[in-house]
């Protein structure tokens, strides 16, 4: 069986010290081993953002996408082959801001894929403007004189939008984060993990700190995630920050409900000639 | 199928029904063609609608032939007028010893307003209640009458109404043929159909023939050749590939997704590819400018992928229902970066079932993009071709490694350098195989360099160019129509093929050479091919002559260039007047 | 400004410094870079760094002479590398007379290992402890060290320091000044500074010239000629022009939107155009891949907007931090539909400055989309250059229409046919002037057409294409650096302009043909320039020689074309090196 | 003053007899009219679809944009001038489909626009494919065998992601449309109304009879349209459809905001040359 040893490429994180992302790489190797999968059974879409850049040390299938595209990438990868495990990796920029009008419409469809956000706030890589998550009124170098919008609530999004699963997690809390990327991926159906994700060069300097004081978890509390409004009202809080599962909910998948794919995953049917004569019929 | 032969021109007839949108011309019109077919004629027909949904003027037009025709004709022998407004609009298209037929109930046609041409009026809201049909049947009135006008035979007819309403049950079929009945006696009776001097004769029973358009025979192909996975948008003229495929999904077990945007259209068709399923996307020139950026995608990652794109008049939204070639400067050169996409331009349903095997074969063979331009002119016009033949292709998924040979490796490069440009394939799922496609520039496996490594960078661009001199082998040679030596030699690339052929027919000591695959060019292919040749005259459906200007770079000369850019195609008689101007 | 005056070959001196990102380099670099400006000298300077934040190489090189420079040169006299990295990849540049610091506190080099070029140790971190630093002005360190080589002024040195450091507070600035008389101290009495062949001297005091990039110059202009609308999503390596223009709005009055995503900043930037304001937005070549649907949407409604486009190497991600001329094929083509759109071509940053003031002029005058094309070399490299001149470029809106003379037009068509194609605007809020501007096919009003009204489409499409004639005329023409006559002559656009004047100061009878309008191509206009011109060498920094491709196209006859494409832009010597083959 | 009619073009539209964007048409140009605006005062954007064909029939400053993309140019014309009255007009394709990122963004910075949505469920001018607010199974063309995805909320979405206004119209209520158009126009922020319009060609047949039964109007029960959560739960309503505003809050909008505006709008600043010299400064 997989070790979490066998999801790293000879690649060194490029990542700085200190980064959040490290926390959740640990977390999805983790993950990704205790659940028994081994590489090539997983593929994970990456966004173009320092969390994309991982993509270059996950020993996985890995797609190096385009910014703000992984999310129909790993769709397609899914319809392809069900048989795999398809993750797929975006920042908040990538995720929220380019490839937004993906992400509110794959939730609508339940397809099964985990959708990991690593939400810094910022652009980090293109050097620290704003993101659709920055606060109201953050002073980036793409607003040096303060933002005008509100911030994206992507949980809240989420939930609108259909996604049967919808939990926050803090790079952090890696324990926490490796049980939650745990149930996500088993979920049958669409989930995002939109995780909060300190990046030490763009953050506020106590960014850490200001998370340890707010983040508490969910499964300390009474908190039951089956409820759309209260979950929808969970997801709203900032003064104090849930992790957990804010809401999951069974439904068929997408790729559950087309009977084109009931025998065998596409890609192991056979590629030949196919006969066409019945639909020639349509045409005399 | 029997293209052109340059034999003598046959006989063509041209039948024009045109009304308001919504009137049921385009219905009446293909049952006419079909019935023609059915009784070993050939057809070409084509209409003329706007970009709404009811109301507007909206044309049918077919022309019809013993022999195999290609284009549909400009000069109209037969012809309908439902409206004023199409009276108005179809007249000057009229050969003198023609006939209109028009709704009498709808407006009158003044004394010497054709200049000649015989009308015959065709009260068609009294004639319903007459015959005790339904207002919406009245354009079987119409069918019968022209049936009686051209000594049709009527039972093929009523055999085409029986299948087309088949399924609106048996009384509809009935209404139907009292419906031509009824016209057919009405202008026996009424009209002199003995002088109308164009007869139609069914040749033979012909239950064979097709009636398509290119993007039906590309949904057909896609299907034929193993292609899995569909995503597309919806945009005219490529709408229909995603309306057959989607239809045809619990038939062909094709997965058929219409997505938020064309983006993610173009990046599920490349994360299928990547995923190891022939994958497609349709759309037009707006669309396509939305995947421009996937594009890209596809040529580093070196992914297969087939994008099908129908042409109409630009720039923006431009004239969204119309016909112009004016795309393929873009496809050439589209996306950031420099890398190799084929650019596939079929001229007529049948070239366009075979071009899209090929493109799917190429795909994979080379892994790169490849398209299929088309336009609204075939994507939309039906023309009757033998069935497509599964002899005449061949699957050719190139190189992918099985799993005990993935199982040999001990170190797998994805993109390892080789002389072709080509690196075997792992799809995902396979064990042994894992590799990063990646849109940032890449070592052998595909993980990430920086240009601190330029060396590999080097390597990598040129291992990906090395693609071009096999891509160039495996690409359909331009094709010679007509004599071997001619006086004029037209120069064309996708639809223009069928007026062309048309004119030839005419046309003396003229030939064509058609470029079905119009990207990239093979330089020294076509300096041969050119050898000798005295006058090059580039024919294109466009303004800017982007063949032409391609044709330049790669050192033709060219004496002279005709275009196109009304939102028509080129009718045969235009191209038979202009070129005898040149010769 | 005084670029290159063909004199003999003035004496350059590069210096670079190397080592791990976050090392503060650039800093030190730049700080070096002022002083030596400011002491009358010229400069031209770059950095290579990967795309991550921290970690990784990050060097920066910068050429110095008494005369302008207008380009990095490769051969390095001064190098020094923070650590062992940085001293592999640079070591091959070194002259033989040339000296090495190095970080001996990180690395050691081995004896014979730089070929007999002369290294000295410099332990940074023992050095700031001594020094009673922050390790963080190690770098400072490292300048003082270089002043003491070269023997330049220290004086001047400390006020760039105490101007760089003002708003860190007095106690940075006295630190960083310590530094710097540290390492000027610790290199006197430790080097053999007086065998170091290279000095630089202060010719006068020069508080006048700026140290700018591309992107600077841009941003300056675009200021400087009213243009009050800006919206861009980041993108290396356009994403400064973003910045600056943020960070001066408060100063400018200009609005700075960072929108969603490049789709929506281009539409911004046409709706802003569209409504009277002269707007702009920047992107790289992926960012404009999902602008390119609007393109042709600022086409068909006529609108003025100007883009600015910076160039990295493709495709897709690519290389994402280093330059390349790969976008120039695609941009000329870009978008469905046929159009006119022009790309100015600047080939540093005085004349990024002229022609983008020039770009906003043919955009509002001739009603249509303008890029300036630029790429990562020119877009972050600095040069040193004189002030711009206010008196050097004018406004030109165009035909807007008054108030008044709205008032006396009974029938306002925004559209209207005119011979030179452009046709007055009116803008929304001026009464009379309501008028619908539209991406479908539209008659002189604006309304749409549909292709019935063939007539109405051709006229519109003639009227479109008929500004190609006024555009030329406007148009920047080639412009000839060097000798008047040559055995050889080089034509560039672009950034290859820098590095081909640097290399005509030392070759003979060579000459360049500069196009600072890379598209439309005036064939009449580069036929005359090009007449009885011998050997004609395109050169450009990409693989498929795309200038080169477009000049044949109008029939030129090239003899040779020069590609680099690993990532960085052509050095002066490699020019010199080919081009003397070639003669 | 202007009336109704001079909002009319000399185009007579080509909408379908009995089409529900008629009454659309209509509130909206009596609604111009009652306001006191004058043609020229008004700049309306339009989308590519049915909807968007309106752009020829409406006599005020248009622009007709490409499929999606109206809300942008809505944005930028509104920052540029912002006297002008700025409306966009798009169908639920183009406004939730193709162009869902500008709309989920838009609504976070409240910038002065009204945003009219004719939701009609369909792709109606390419001939009837699903659209994001297709039911779920819907058989249409391009999706024969029943649409997988649940329908995308405009509304919930507008109050998640910061729309100060949220209503929701019906097109055959034309009285009621015409007024809520107008609070929506006097609205200082982002506003939306969605409005229910039958398309009689791909619709249900019974699509008239079914919105008669469904349609109740808000202002004829004691529902409040101040607190957020409320709103959201009665933008979930689908067994009956309530018209009128749901969510109504006060926040300063987008372009009141930026002081580059406070003197007056862009466009009436004169074009010159500006001095940089204090500009260059930073490059000495
Ligand atoms: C189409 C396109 N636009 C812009 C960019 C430049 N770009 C690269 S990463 C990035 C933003 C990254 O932000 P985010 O997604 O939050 O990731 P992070 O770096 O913060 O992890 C941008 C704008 C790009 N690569 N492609
Ligand atoms: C980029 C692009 N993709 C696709 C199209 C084709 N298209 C035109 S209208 C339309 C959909 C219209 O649906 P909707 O927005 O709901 O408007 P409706 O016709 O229903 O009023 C589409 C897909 C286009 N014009 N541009
Ligand atoms: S810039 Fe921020 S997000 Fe990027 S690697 Fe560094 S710490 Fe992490
Ligand atoms: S198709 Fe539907 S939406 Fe379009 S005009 Fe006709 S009724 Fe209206
Ligand atoms: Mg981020
Ligand atoms: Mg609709």
């Amino acid at each position: 069986m997989a070790t979490e040893k066998d999801f790293l490429t000879p690649v060194l994180p490029t990542w700085c010290p200190g980064c959040g992302n490290f926390g959740i790489w640990t977390a999805l190797r983790q993950a990704l081993a205790e659940l028994g999968l081994e590489p090539h059974q997983v593929v994970m879409s990456f966004d173009i953002g320092c969390c994309g850049n991982g993509a270059n040390w996950h020993q996985v299938y890995g797609f190096h996408s385009l910014h703000g595209r992984p999310l129909p990438i790993a769709y397609a990868v899914k319809l392809a082959n069900h048989d795999l495990k398809v993750i797929t990796i975006s920042g908040d920029g990538g995720g929220y801001g380019e490839g937004g009008n993906h992400f509110i419409h794959t939730c609508r469809g339940n397809i099964d894929i985990t959708y990991i956000i690593h939400n810094n706030h910022r652009y980090s890589l293109t050097t620290g403007q704003s993101s659709p998550t920055s606060e109201h009124g953050a002073k980036t170098k793409s607003t040096p004189d303060g933002l005008i919008e509100y911030p994206f609530n992507g949980l809240q999004t989420a939930i609108t939008c259909g996604a049967t699963f919808v939990a926050q997690g803090y790079s952090d809390e890696v324990v926490h984060l490796k049980e939650l990327l745990k149930k996500a991926i088993l979920h049958k159906g669409f989930s995002l993990v939109d995780i909060l994700q300190p990046c030490v060069i763009f953050n506020e300097k106590n960014i850490r700190e200001q998370y340890k004081q707010k983040v508490y978890k969910l499964e300390e509390t009474d908190y039951q995630p089956t409820d759309k409004i209260t979950a929808y009202q969970k997801a709203a809080e900032t003064e104090k920050l849930p992790i957990g599962i804010l809401y999951q909910e069974e439904k068929p998948s997408y790729e559950s409900q087309l009977p084109q794919l009931a025998k065998m995953p596409l890609v192991k049917q056979e590629v030949k000639k196919e006969d066409i004569s019945q639909l020639l019929e349509e045409f005399k | 199928m029997k293209t052109s032969k340059n034999t003598k021109p046959s006989k063509i007839f041209t039948y024009k029904i045109g009304g308001i949108a919504g009137g049921g011309q385009q219905v009446a019109g293909l049952i006419f063609t079909k019935a023609c077919v059915r009784g070993g004629l050939y057809t070409f027909d084509s209409s003329e609608y706007p970009s709404r949904i009811r109301g507007g003027l909206v044309t049918y037009r077919v022309s019809i032939s013993d022999q195999p025709v290609n284009a549909i004709y400009k000069t109209t022998q037969l012809l309908i007028a439902l409206n004023r407004e199409a009276f108005d609009y179809c007249l000057p298209d009229m050969t003198k010893d023609g006939v209109i037929l028009y709704d009498s109930d709808k407006f009158e046609v003044k004394p010497g307003e054709t200049k000649g041409v015989k009308t015959y009026p065709l009260p068609l809201a009294k004639l319903a209640t007459q015959a005790q049909i339904k207002p919406i049947a009245g354009n079987m009135i119409v069918t019968g009458a022209c049936a009686a006008l051209l000594g049709y035979d009527l039972e093929i007819l009523n055999e085409v109404i029986k299948n087309t309403f088949a399924d609106k049950g048996q009384e509809v079929v009935e209404m139907n043929i009292t419906a031509v009945k009824f016209g057919y006696q009405y202008a026996k009776a009424n009209f002199d159909v003995d002088k109308f001097p164009y007869k139609l004769k069914p040749i033979n029973k012909n239950d064979q023939s097709i009636i398509v358009t290119a993007n039906d025979t590309i949904s057909l192909a896609a299907v034929a050749c193993g292609c899995k996975f569909f995503a597309s948008y919806p945009m005219t003229p490529a709408s229909s590939v995603l309306e057959r495929l989607a239809s045809w999904a619990h038939l062909t077990g094709m997965v058929v997704k219409h997505p938020e945007d064309e983006i993610s259209a173009m990046h599920m068709a490349i994360g299928a590819g990547f995923a190891g399923v022939r994958s497609m996307t349709a759309t037009s020139g707006g669309g396509f400018a939305l995947m421009t950026e996937a594009l890209a995608l596809a040529a580093i990652t070196e992914t297969p992928v087939v994008v099908i794109e129908s042409q109409r008049p630009g720039p923006a939204t431009g004239l969204p229902t119309w016909t112009e070639q004016s795309d393929l400067a873009y496809l050439a050169t589209a996306a950031h970066g420099e890398f190799i996409r084929v650019i596939l331009t079929p001229g007529d349903p049948w070239e366009a079932f075979y071009l899209t095997t090929q493109a799917f074969n190429l795909a994979e063979k080379w892994q790169i993009p490849v398209f299929v331009l088309v336009d609204k002119y075939i994507s939309e016009g039906h023309q009757s071709i033998d069935q497509p033949d599964s002899k005449k292709f061949n699957i050719d998924r190139g190189q992918l490694l099985s799993d005990e040979q993935l199982a040999k490796l001990t170190d797998y490069k994805r993109y390892q350098f080789t002389k072709s440009g080509v690196s075997p394939r792992a799809i995902p799922g396979q064990k042994g195989g894992v590799y990063l496609a990646n849109s940032d520039e890449h070592e052998e496996h595909g993980l990430t360099i920086e240009g601190f490594d330029a060396l590999t960078r080097i390597k990598m661009v040129d291992k990906r160019a090395a693609k071009l001199a096999g891509v160039l082998k495996d690409l359909p040679k331009p094709k010679l129509y007509g004599p071997k030596t001619a006086k004029l030699t037209l120069l064309g690339w996708g639809s223009v093929k069928g007026p062309v052929l048309e004119a030839l027919k005419v046309l003396d000591k003229v030939n064509y050479l058609h470029f079905s695959a119009a990207w990239p060019l093979d330089k020294a292919e076509i300096t041969k091919q050119l050898k000798g040749v005295k006058k090059i005259v580039v024919i294109e459906n466009n303004h800017d002559g982007q063949l032409a200007n391609m044709l330049e770079q790669v050192g033709v000369k060219i004496t002279q260039r005709l275009n196109k850019y009304n939102g028509a195609q080129f009718f045969p008689e235009e191209i038979i007047e202009l070129v005898s101007k040149l010769k």
